[in-house]
């Protein structure tokens, strides 16, 4: 493992622990707990689909329904069990009778836990075999494509899903690796996965299960055609977090950004729901093989880059821990950080390789995900362009593995085509022409690097150990990421967050967790 | 007096584009591109780059010279025309003209999660090393935050009786900055409460014109500072008061 | 079917521009700067930067959507209409058609010391890799390098009997390389020598259109290679070698 | 001094002494000739000047007269001298005289060598003066403005003096250190100097006494306001190389363009011509305290930068022996090299960084010259942005001294006012975010970098031994350099070189080599 920072083993480790008693506290309410979106989620990996004349997808409905008149904290699939036993239909049809108002959950007797799984369990492997081929398939096609790192991934964002589709093709043939389609302002708060194509969206393109398989046939043939895989990536984040992982991973998605707290603090989600959530859906998309991307690059666009610094490593630290207990393996964790130092501060060039290079050498084995400039990037598209060319050069000389395109018109719109174009260009170029820059380079003993790197760590050791001595949920309260405070009990979905019931049973979570020891 | 773009010689008329077409690279779409140039008004466009970006698309960067050219002098200039004032003077001012708190409520509306520019004008720290209005002494500030609905930033400002609202957009993708801004305006004219607050809006992409047309009376682009919009709204407080005074002195 | 530039969206007519202005920055400016986005048919451009650049001078950058749009199959294309052919089939047309040896006299000519182009042309190792006409059989080729004034060239090339007189010019600031290309047709016409040669010129700004426009019988921009020129040249002078031959025929 | 690239010191002496081996034997072919343009130069340093009504600059029209019916082998001086004492006028009363066409050179009894210089003395003091003057102002100016290197070096050609002052003081608010004005192309070819100011020229501005005056006061009154010394370049190249480098020296110019090898190589003049003028010239701007440019740039833009790197190197061991011999001490040796390797190539930015790193090294006292890229600079302007990034980068990280601005429409035109203006930006940017980048970081041994800059080493090493083996006249009309072969008594202005008389005499050349002792 590369060494250039000399960086303090020992407090790496205490951070570790650190990390893992503050996740521990907060895993125990996750254990107590169920939302209705990872219940809908439930009903999503049975093959629930489909939307009633008000586009209200029937996860919701079902889920509404026990909520209102039954009992959710047992969870639903239990009423769906008995409904079935009780109808004597198939779920197919089952569902179909519900959408047409003659069938529903309430009113029949609920099996237990082991005739609950019984009953459900064919429609649940179904959708399990499903994601274990689509899992195998992408590894297949992974390891024949040769992929260099740094990963090359742009954004695509056009609000439809067709313009998309037409730019992310053009985005592969000029030499992307990795494809976002970036969600529609707003639909994080959404309570519900829209339904089908979408052709409206503001700043991004809706999350629907057919506007992911749209994408992937896209990328499928376009890949093919340039003889490598391409991944795609949406957002297992917001209200419905569980339910884009049971989508996407029925998808064929490669990558979810997904943080354990992201949608609390630049959401305003509440954090016991976002707690619950992201370990259903990160225990999802551990199992599909998706790897996720964590959200820390966002504390740099509200704090310092400078100050801020230890934040973003404290976070990481938690993320990891988090996906350890979700069962999640290194090689899945693809940890954000970015480069978001003022450009015009001396000696700003030092400081962001110190922590790019911070980042990798302590997760050696995550697919990092190294994030551009953007607070700083103003309109002056040429300087921005300048920047973004140094963000470039940063990503070779650290050895960073996914790399997310800087644009040049970041301060302006969404990109055009041609922006993203020449991103890729620009990136290409230099991740060439420095090749093996970092092979060549090392830092010098006590320079600026390193000792930057080593205060930043220090830094987060104490963080995380005040955090540890209170809990993460004080830490929260306090405003400690990004400068934004959010109290416990208030906070977008808390409505959605049940206390299981003893008698709780979700036999995906089990059939998840069995698959994952 | 006229002047052109200059770009090595004074009133040369240089301009650089740069766009996409639909269409594969080569020598037609360079007369294509040529053509476009031409009907923008370039007389002799010349294709410095053309270049293939994937299917069907083509990249071109134009250079040609505009025969047009402007007079300074007769092009309107949109400008918050009160005067600037620092915060000192604000804080004077209500205390010496208005004599009461004055209260503002913003938020960053609709779908919209930007709060940078919202908190850089409200919040007490301010940007830039300006302070925010939390800091004013004389104002109280309510800052809501982000994806507000119009509808609770209307029942907010009522509720603490506000004298002035502040709107931030950020998202501009497909107008929907417009379709929000013009959606308050339009609740609060249903309601009747147009006159009863001072509606101030701001973000990358508002200018005070567009502000105007929308029906606000105000607004701030980048590099706005709280000072910059204390100051308008004091003034403009202070005028209507002035000139509701003089109506019931009628 | 019409095209229109293509931001994000297909037809959406999106295009940048970027020019200085002879004025300070500020909202001026910016009022200016719009103005003249307007002229140039853009209805609502947006500035998305001004900066202040030395004493008296502003940059611009400015997006915008072109209402125009442009129909490719009615744009004219301007390009050499011979067949391209590879050097084997320059060398089999110039041993089967033309059965003489041809002689090229090229140079960069007039106060122009750019010799790359040229030589990218004629020299044996040619340019990413294409031979040049040194190469070639069947073709004798002077290669007289740079700075070579007009009346030097039209006397080597009566001196060796050549073919093909070859022009590079490639600084055309203030428009030298049109008044250099005119003087030597000027030249050529004057001692009646036009008909005698077929007249090529290149460079990095030289197009087709702008060649015949000058007298020239082809123009060769970026990204031509020796073999573009041969080819032109062979089937030329076979065409008139039979027209010549039909007109004694009678 | 920094030893990272761990060059074999030897063979650096080694080479020194090949390169002086080499240049002695063209010294003595320089000492026993002397060319129009030293003649010339002369005059124009005992305050010759003015035009007829041809536009026929004075010292022309008395070179001419001397050599067509005259002793030109003589020297000037003494037909000078000879002509004042015969007519009893004072030199500016004479100039005046002659060209109305009432008193010549010729047909008076020739002073010898001693009188002659009595009879000059009192004006060649007032130039030499003059010239001291400027250096020691110079000098304190630059004392007092704290500059840092990189010096930012941009150029103005607009053709026209007049926005080239508008421009070069817009490039000084920006942040430019150092301004060049570029030159007509043309002018090298031309055996005289222009006269005036002037506002036509083509891809630059004509070189005159009054344009340098003007460009210079502009450029102090700037960089008062600026608070910084702003230096002034011009090119002491061409034919008239050593006039220029007299009326530079009289009007405060800081640098000159001054290559031992350019003129031969890029203009087909001819070589005794251009050793000996730049032995003159060279001299003079040793004795002004003005640093030269040297041209290895430009072998990059015809030979491929990769394969001729050790052309490059070789080249600078001679041009700085010539300069040494001309009495220049390292400190005014601004040799050149250039970022010419196509960006494309794979690890091209290694090989960049240890070409710099290598010139760095072997010449550590001289404010090396690090030219832009430009030969693989294409139209699309956005790209060559991001090149013309790493250029910035690569100069800080080599610890560069004049760093000559690369610009993104290189391959369009010659720049526009905000193309220099963007370039400063960046260049600003890069070189104050990576301020101290060189200090932090070391090669790997054995590395790509090092044994790089190893093999050009030995390369370079191998031709000039090569060369001294035989001589620099067989190298030239061999094509060692820019692949460019030239005869030795062919090319431009060899008409004007001629073999001393015995007799000769030069005052001024006697002042200048005096004082440089
Ligand atoms: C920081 C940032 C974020 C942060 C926001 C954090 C936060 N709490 O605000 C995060 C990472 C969360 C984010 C998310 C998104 N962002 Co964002 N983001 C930015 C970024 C980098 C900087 C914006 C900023 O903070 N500017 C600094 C402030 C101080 O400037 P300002 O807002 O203009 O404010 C000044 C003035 O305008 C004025 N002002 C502003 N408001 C008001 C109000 C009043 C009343 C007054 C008087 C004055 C005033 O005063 C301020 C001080 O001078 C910009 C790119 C850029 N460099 O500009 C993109 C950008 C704004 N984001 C963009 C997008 C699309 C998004 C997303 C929608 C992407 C997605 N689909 O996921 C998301 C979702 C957000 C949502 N639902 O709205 C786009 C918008 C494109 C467009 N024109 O429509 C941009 C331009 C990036 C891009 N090129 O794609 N973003
Ligand atoms: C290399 C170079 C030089 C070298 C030239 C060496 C040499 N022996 O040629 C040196 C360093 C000497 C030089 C000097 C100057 N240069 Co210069 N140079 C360049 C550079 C970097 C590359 C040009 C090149 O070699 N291109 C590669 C060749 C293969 O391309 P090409 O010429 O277009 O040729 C192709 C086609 O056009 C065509 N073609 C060309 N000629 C012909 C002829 C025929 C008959 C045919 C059929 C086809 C054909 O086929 C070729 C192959 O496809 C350009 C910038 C750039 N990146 O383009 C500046 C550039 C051309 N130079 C420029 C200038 C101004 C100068 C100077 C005048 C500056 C000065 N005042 O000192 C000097 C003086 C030269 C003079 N008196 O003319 C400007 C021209 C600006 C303008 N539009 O007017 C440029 C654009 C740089 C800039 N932005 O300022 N230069
Ligand atoms: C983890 C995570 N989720 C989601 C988003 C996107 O925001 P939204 O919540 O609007 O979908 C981001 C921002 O890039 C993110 O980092
Ligand atoms: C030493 C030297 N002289 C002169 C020039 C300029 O060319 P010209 O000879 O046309 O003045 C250069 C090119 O940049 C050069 O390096």
């Amino acid at each position: 493992m590369t060494d250039k920072l000399k960086l303090d083993r020992a407090l790496i480790a205490q951070c570790r622990e650190d990390a893992n008693t503050i996740a521990l506290e907060v895993q125990s309410m996750i254990d107590r707990h169920t939302t209705v979106s990872v219940e809908r989620s439930a009903l999503r990996l049975m093959g629930v689909d489909g939307v009633d004349d008000f586009e209200v997808p029937l996860p919701n409905l079902m889920v509404e329904e026990v909520r209102k008149d039954g009992d959710l904290s047992l969870g639903i699939s239990a009423y769906l069990a008995g409904a079935l036993e009780a109808s004597g239909l198939q779920l197919p049809e089952f569902c179909e009778a519900y959408l047409a108002g003659q069938a529903g959950l309430l009113g029949h007797p609920l099996p237990d836990r082991e005739r609950t799984a019984r009953v459900l369990a064919p429609y649940l492997s179904v959708s399990f075999e499903r994601i274990a081929r689509n899992r195998r398939y992408r590894e297949e096609q992974l390891a024949r494509s040769n992929h260099r790192e740094p990963q090359v991934y742009v954004i695509v964002a056009t609000g439809n899903i067709y313009e998309d589709v037409r730019q992310a093709r053009s985005a592969v043939s000029a030499g992307a690796d990795i494809i976002a389609v970036i969600r529609s302002t707003g639909q994080s708060l959404l309570d519900y996965v829209p339904y089908g194509a979408t052709t409206e969206g503001f700043g991004g393109t809706m999350a629907t299960q057919e506007n992911f398989r749209i994408m992937r046939q896209a990328l499928d043939e376009v890949g093919a055609a340039c003889g490598r895989y391409i991944q795609l990536v949406n957002y297992a984040s917001g209200l419905c977090m569980p339910e884009i992982a049971a989508i996407g991973a029925l998808e064929r998605l490669d990558m979810m950004l997904n943080d354990s707290m992201y949608g609390i603090i630049f959401r305003d989600i509440n954090m016991q729901r976002t707690f619950v959530d992201q370990y259903f859906s990160r225990s999802l998309n551990a199992l599909a093989g998706i790897i996720i991307n964590t959200g820390e690059d966002n504390y740099l666009t509200t704090a310092d880059a400078v100050e801020a610094a230890h934040t973003v490593l404290a976070s990481q630290f938690i993320n990891e821990r988090f996906a350890l207990l979700a069962g999640m393996p290194e090689k899945q964790m693809g940890l954000g950080h970015a480069f978001e130092i003022n450009p015009e501060m001396e000696d700003s060039f030092l400081l962001e390789i110190a922590q790019a290079q911070m980042a990798r050498e302590i997760f050696p084995e995550a697919p990092l995900k190294y994030m551009p400039p953007t607070k700083h990037s103003t309109g002056n598209i040429f300087q921005t362009q300048a920047v973004d060319t140094l963000f470039n050069a940063a990503t070779s000389m650290t050895g960073q593995s996914i790399h997310l395109l800087a644009m040049m018109t970041e301060a302006i719109h969404t990109p055009f085509l041609s922006d993203r174009h020449l991103a890729i260009k620009n990136a290409r170029m230099v991740h060439s022409a420095l090749r093996h820059f970092a092979d060549e380079i090392s830092f010098k003993e006590g320079g600026l690097i390193q000792t930057r790197a080593q205060t930043v760590l220090r830094q987060a050791a104490a963080l995380l150990r005040n955090i540890a001595a209170s809990s993460l949920f004080d830490a929260l309260e306090q405003g400690v990421f990004a400068d934004v405070k959010r109290r416990r009990d208030s906070g977008k979905g808390l409505d959605g967050v049940l206390e299981k019931h003893p008698g709780y049973c979700n036999p995906a979570m089990d059939h998840i967790r069995e698959a994952l020891q | 007096m006229s002047i052109r773009p200059y770009g090595d010689t004074l009133n040369d008329g240089k301009v650089q584009l740069s766009f996409t077409l639909p269409m594969d690279a080569g020598a037609h779409g360079i007369a294509c591109a040529k053509e476009l140039a031409r009907q923008m008004g370039l007389p002799n466009p010349e294709v410095a780059h053309c270049e293939q970006m994937g299917e069907g698309f083509s990249f071109y960067v134009v250079y040609g010279m505009v025969p047009f050219s402007v007079n300074p002098e007769q092009v309107e200039v949109h400008q918050v025309e009160t005067q600037a004032m620092t915060m000192a003077q604000v804080e004077a001012f209500i205390r010496e003209r208005l004599g009461r708190e004055i209260v503002f409520v913003g938020a960053s509306t609709g779908t919209d999660a930007h709060t940078v520019g919202i908190d850089a004008i409200m919040n007490m720290k301010g940007y830039a090393g300006h302070y925010g209005l939390e800091r004013y002494e004389g104002v109280r500030a309510y800052n809501l935050g982000s994806q507000v609905p119009n509808a609770v930033l209307i029942r907010k400002a009522l509720e603490v009786n506000a004298d002035v609202l502040l709107v931030s957009q950020t998202v501009t993708q497909k107008d929907i900055h417009l379709k929000n801004l013009e959606e308050l305006v339009e609740l609060l004219e249903a309601e009747g409460l147009r006159g009863r607050f001072l509606l101030l809006c701001g973000g990358a992409r508002i200018t005070h014109e567009l502000a105007k047309e929308l029906g606000y009376d105000a607004g701030f682009g980048p590099g706005s500072y709280a000072s910059d919009v204390a100051s308008f709204a004091v003034q403009e407080l202070a005028a209507r008061q002035d000139a509701k005074t003089r109506t019931q002195g009628n």
